[in-house]
């Protein structure tokens, strides 16, 4: 399940640090232990940025840099289906088997298709994501968020 | 292969447990090094428990016929093994449970619904340690917030022992039960129960043992504990899953009211009111797990067929090598106590900044098979600022060509992350 | 060999359980009659536990190792079958304890330590009835003195009915739950859930259904029964001892409280204080009963290849043929309907004023395995003035010549005492 | 187990009714729902009278019959070696062979050798014994009774 994307992505993380934004967030991940703190600072409706600091392993770690690759300059609406695409991913329990339209929208992120098949971890690649989805949901004020363990 | 003194024939016994053939990930011989979370079976505790179901299945007590008698025998019998195994005064001491989370609770609630002398009411205090398992902590956290006791612990000392410098100010006259682990899952710590009884005895507390990571793997001796309650589980002692124990105190036992209700736990029934068979059927409500508890005991004939002594001085040696060959790894940092002494066969562990989840991962890529994570007893992680451990923890049946392989493991998985 | 319309092949379903084939007092082949008790365990199921055990033994939840991943799948996969077997609404509604008995304690636990509008206290009722196994009596007895709260139960007609005329004072304003038996183990009777549940759903109570003679003979379909909880038991149905269920609509199980506490069913544990885990888990202490929920799984597995339909319209017919011959016996008293409709396939006896005991133990002579006694439900025997019954119960491999064995063997206990 | 001896006492029962007494009992076995309710008369320390009325299985209501039979005349520390002789053989879990000094003590009672081999019916077997044992500590006023569930 390490692929050697994922590892380039935990060794090298992109965008890692607390910069300004609209809305922030803290979530964890109780069975494990792993954090993360996370800003979305929008331009209307652009992503202009993503910014975080965490702790957790190296699928945690680098699923959030992915995502700050993935996401940052994009349209909000393009980044909804990237995240629910790599949601789908990843509940697949290893069945998926990413095909050339998947592989165009998550990119770097199709490396983390390995990891579905481990339930326990399942959890960690996706940290980032609901994080990510939660902050933006505040940052634009969306009332029917879906909160997690945000403390 | 390393030859450490005191060691049993391992390979030999290896041949009892089918399941430590297997192999994993395409071929990688599996090295089971996970037995603090559960315990693998040996063939004879396989065989009792397929004879049960193919010759005497029946449900037990009051049965007039063959198979009711049969397998009202053998449970029965089950419960003479156990009595034995501890020591206990009397087989009318050993109550079969479903694991030992389950008795730990009926431990809290008995005491939460007893009459006094004792009654946990709000006038009085619980205590526990940090070092608990969650299931040590959570019953007494529900019995707190419940009845308004107070819960208090014993904290913890930076090389992963109890800190009893304030023993008398933890427990006082308003304590009525101190309730502890003899050995702990996560940091291998054997604690010294006598001093923590002694203290009790003097304030009238009763004493509850969480024996669930000592009944395994050494001697275990109620009487000689002197505690009030013992609680173990029989899956991480070579026996089935679905069965554990309490025992406690005759005197108490009968004092003491029931917890769960129901078929075999009563003596007489009406509409309006029942009375309750005598200790242990007061506390088994039900069909209990018949199969499991006949289970246990050919478990606990097999543990007696090696020598509880001698498991214990099979671990101790392995845990003295594993100890020196883990402290050789860099940036490895064991949580607990550094040395074999008063301590058991489960070690945790970090190893520099990798997070324990990638060490497991890595480690069972190569069929190694450790636990991560907080071992149900977070208190400690906190208490050493650590999100997690990495946990190996061995048996009868471990060798130390299993510690060199983890230790190379290690090594692979520092190259990895490195 | 008696033919009966509805019949399973029988003969070749014996074949799937090693211990019809048992002979017993020298040589007698054994008539298994006591289903109701216990029913026996099919190769099918010991199979699966012996694989669990050689193959994929391993603690369940958080493990990152290949057999920790493989006993997690194995267990919660069972969950996923117990749930399409009673056809739940969701997965995470199926609650695995280790009896029937446990599955009941814990509704009535939860209901005593719970919030408004569920919270059982001195205000309030508690509905019950006279046909109650005691593991639907006691936990609601030790609920109602914790709390002050007022029990209260429908009564029984003289042909085994229960008697609901009095239903609007029975079940009132005041009635926070409603619990009852679908089918009793002792009369037989099968119980008119719709008029119990609407009355209940009238006054806003809840209610608890005990399926333990149900889930093993019948469909079951908790969302037909319009119940808020289902409580059955694993033994009963081709499983191994040890498991049991509690079935209950999600959103009260996300409201209320968790009874047992441990590992496994918390979210995060700090001394000093909890989070639970959401349900199943919040209401799973401690490393479950793995093994025996996987061979539950096994065991719907094997009733749902012969088909739920099918099992019951064979013991519908060998019920009515068994209450046919059974009245034939002279001075022979049927406790319970005297037909087959609306009944389970257990019936109940007095003969003359021939003991049960006797009745039992000359029949085990002959081979024949009954059961004596107050079947955990004796205030059906002071309602009916008897000390006990002897109870002949069917599943499905019975057949008709075991029932013209005990008639016959009825016939020899007359004789015997006469 | 069902010795003629036993079914001869059953069907034609010794001394049964209640009559004239010093101390009377009823002792129940809740599991089984036998019941006898026996009254002891003494003249000084021998046994004059034991009476009982009861329902319950064959072992229980022979039980009583064959107690009739040979404690009444009897003294009343020959009776307690009857009975204490009897209660041994009913726990022995069928691995006692009676031998002969044990029949000389027990008469018509070791018919009930048997039945220690079933757990379920030894205490149908001892119900009347403890029934007697317990009247007499009454009659006697013996403070140390054991009582068992006397209603
Ligand atoms: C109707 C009924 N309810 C509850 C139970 C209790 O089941 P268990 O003994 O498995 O807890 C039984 C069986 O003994 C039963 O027949
Ligand atoms: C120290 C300790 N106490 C209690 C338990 C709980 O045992 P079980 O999960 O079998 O209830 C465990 C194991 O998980 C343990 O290691």
């Amino acid at each position: 399940m390490y692929q050697e994307v994922i590892l380039d992505h935990y060794k090298n993380p992109h965008g890692r640090g607390l910069r300004d934004g609209d809305a922030e967030v803290h979530h964890v991940n109780p069975t494990c232990g792993d954090e993360i703190t996370l800003r979305v600072k929008y331009d209307g409706a652009t992503i202009e940025d993503v910014s975080y600091e965490g702790q957790g392993c190296s699928i945690s770690q680098a699923s959030a840099s992915v995502l700050n690759e993935l996401l940052v300059g994009k349209d909000l609406s393009d980044a909804r289906k990237i995240q629910e695409t790599f949601l789908e991913l990843m509940q697949s329990k290893g069945k998926l088997e990413p095909d050339d339209a998947m592989e165009e929208i998550l990119e770097d992120a199709v490396a983390f298709a390995g990891v579905s098949k481990y339930p326990a971890r399942v959890k960690c690649a996706l940290l980032s994501w609901m994080a990510w989805k939660d902050a933006t949901a505040q940052a634009l004020g969306e009332a029917d968020a879906e909160r997690k363990t945000t403390a | 292969m390393t030859q450490l003194p005191g060691l049993l024939d391992a390979e030999a016994l290896r041949k009892d447990f089918p399941i430590l053939d297997r192999q994993v990930h395409d071929g990688k011989k599996l090295v089971y090094l996970d037995n603090a979370a559960t315990s693998q079976t040996p063939r004879q505790v396989i065989d009792v428990l397929d004879e049960y179901y193919e010759q005497h299945n029946a449900n037990v007590h009051r049965g007039v016929h063959v198979l009711a008698e049969e397998a009202t025998a053998l449970y029965e019998g089950a419960r003479d093994k156990v009595a034995e195994f501890i020591n206990a005064p009397s087989r009318n001491e050993v109550i079969f449970t479903k694991n030992a989370s389950e008795s730990l609770n009926l431990v809290a609630n008995m005491l939460g619904w007893a009459d006094e002398p004792y009654r946990v009411d709000s006038e009085t205090e619980i205590v526990i340690t940090e070092m608990e398992h969650h299931s040590n902590i959570v019953p007494w956290q529900l019995l707190a917030q419940r009845t308004g006791a107070k819960l208090k612990w014993f904290g913890l000392t930076d090389d992963g022992r109890l800190d009893l410098s304030n023993i008398d100010q933890v427990i006082t006259e308003k304590t009525k039960i101190v309730s502890f682990v003899l050995v702990s899952n996560i940091l291998g710590t054997q604690n010294p129960v006598e001093a923590i009884v002694r203290r009790a005895q003097e304030v009238g507390a009763l004493v509850c043992v969480d024996a669930s990571q000592a009944a395994p793997h050494m001697p275990l001796d109620v009487q000689a504990l002197q505690a009030d309650f013992v609680a173990f589980t029989g899956h991480k002692m070579c026996g089935p899953t679905g069965i554990g124990v309490l025992w406690g105190r005759q005197e108490l036992l009968e004092d003491l009211p029931p917890f769960l209700g129901g078929g075999e736990m009563i003596e007489t029934v009406s509409m309006h009111s029942s009375t309750y068979a005598p200790a242990p059927h007061k506390f088994e409500a039900g069909t209990p797990p018949i199969a499991q508890a006949v289970g246990l005991g050919a478990a606990i004939d097999y543990l007696n067929s090696i020598g509880m002594d001698k498991i214990f001085a099979h671990e101790h040696a392995l845990t003295e090598y594993a100890v020196k060959r883990l402290l050789e790894v860099p940036d490895l940092r064991i949580i607990g106590p550094t040395t074999a002494e008063e301590r058991g066969a489960a070690i945790s562990f970090t190893l520099g900044d990798i997070h324990p989840h990638d060490v497991g991962q890595v480690l069972d890529e190569q069929g190694i098979a450790v636990r991560v994570g907080h071992h149900c007893a977070r208190p400690v992680c906190l208490r050493y600022g650590i999100p997690a451990t990495t946990r190996a923890s061995f048996y009868l049946y471990s060798t130390p060509t299993e510690i060199d392989a983890l230790v190379d493991g290690l090594e692979h998985v520092r190259n990895f992350f490195g």
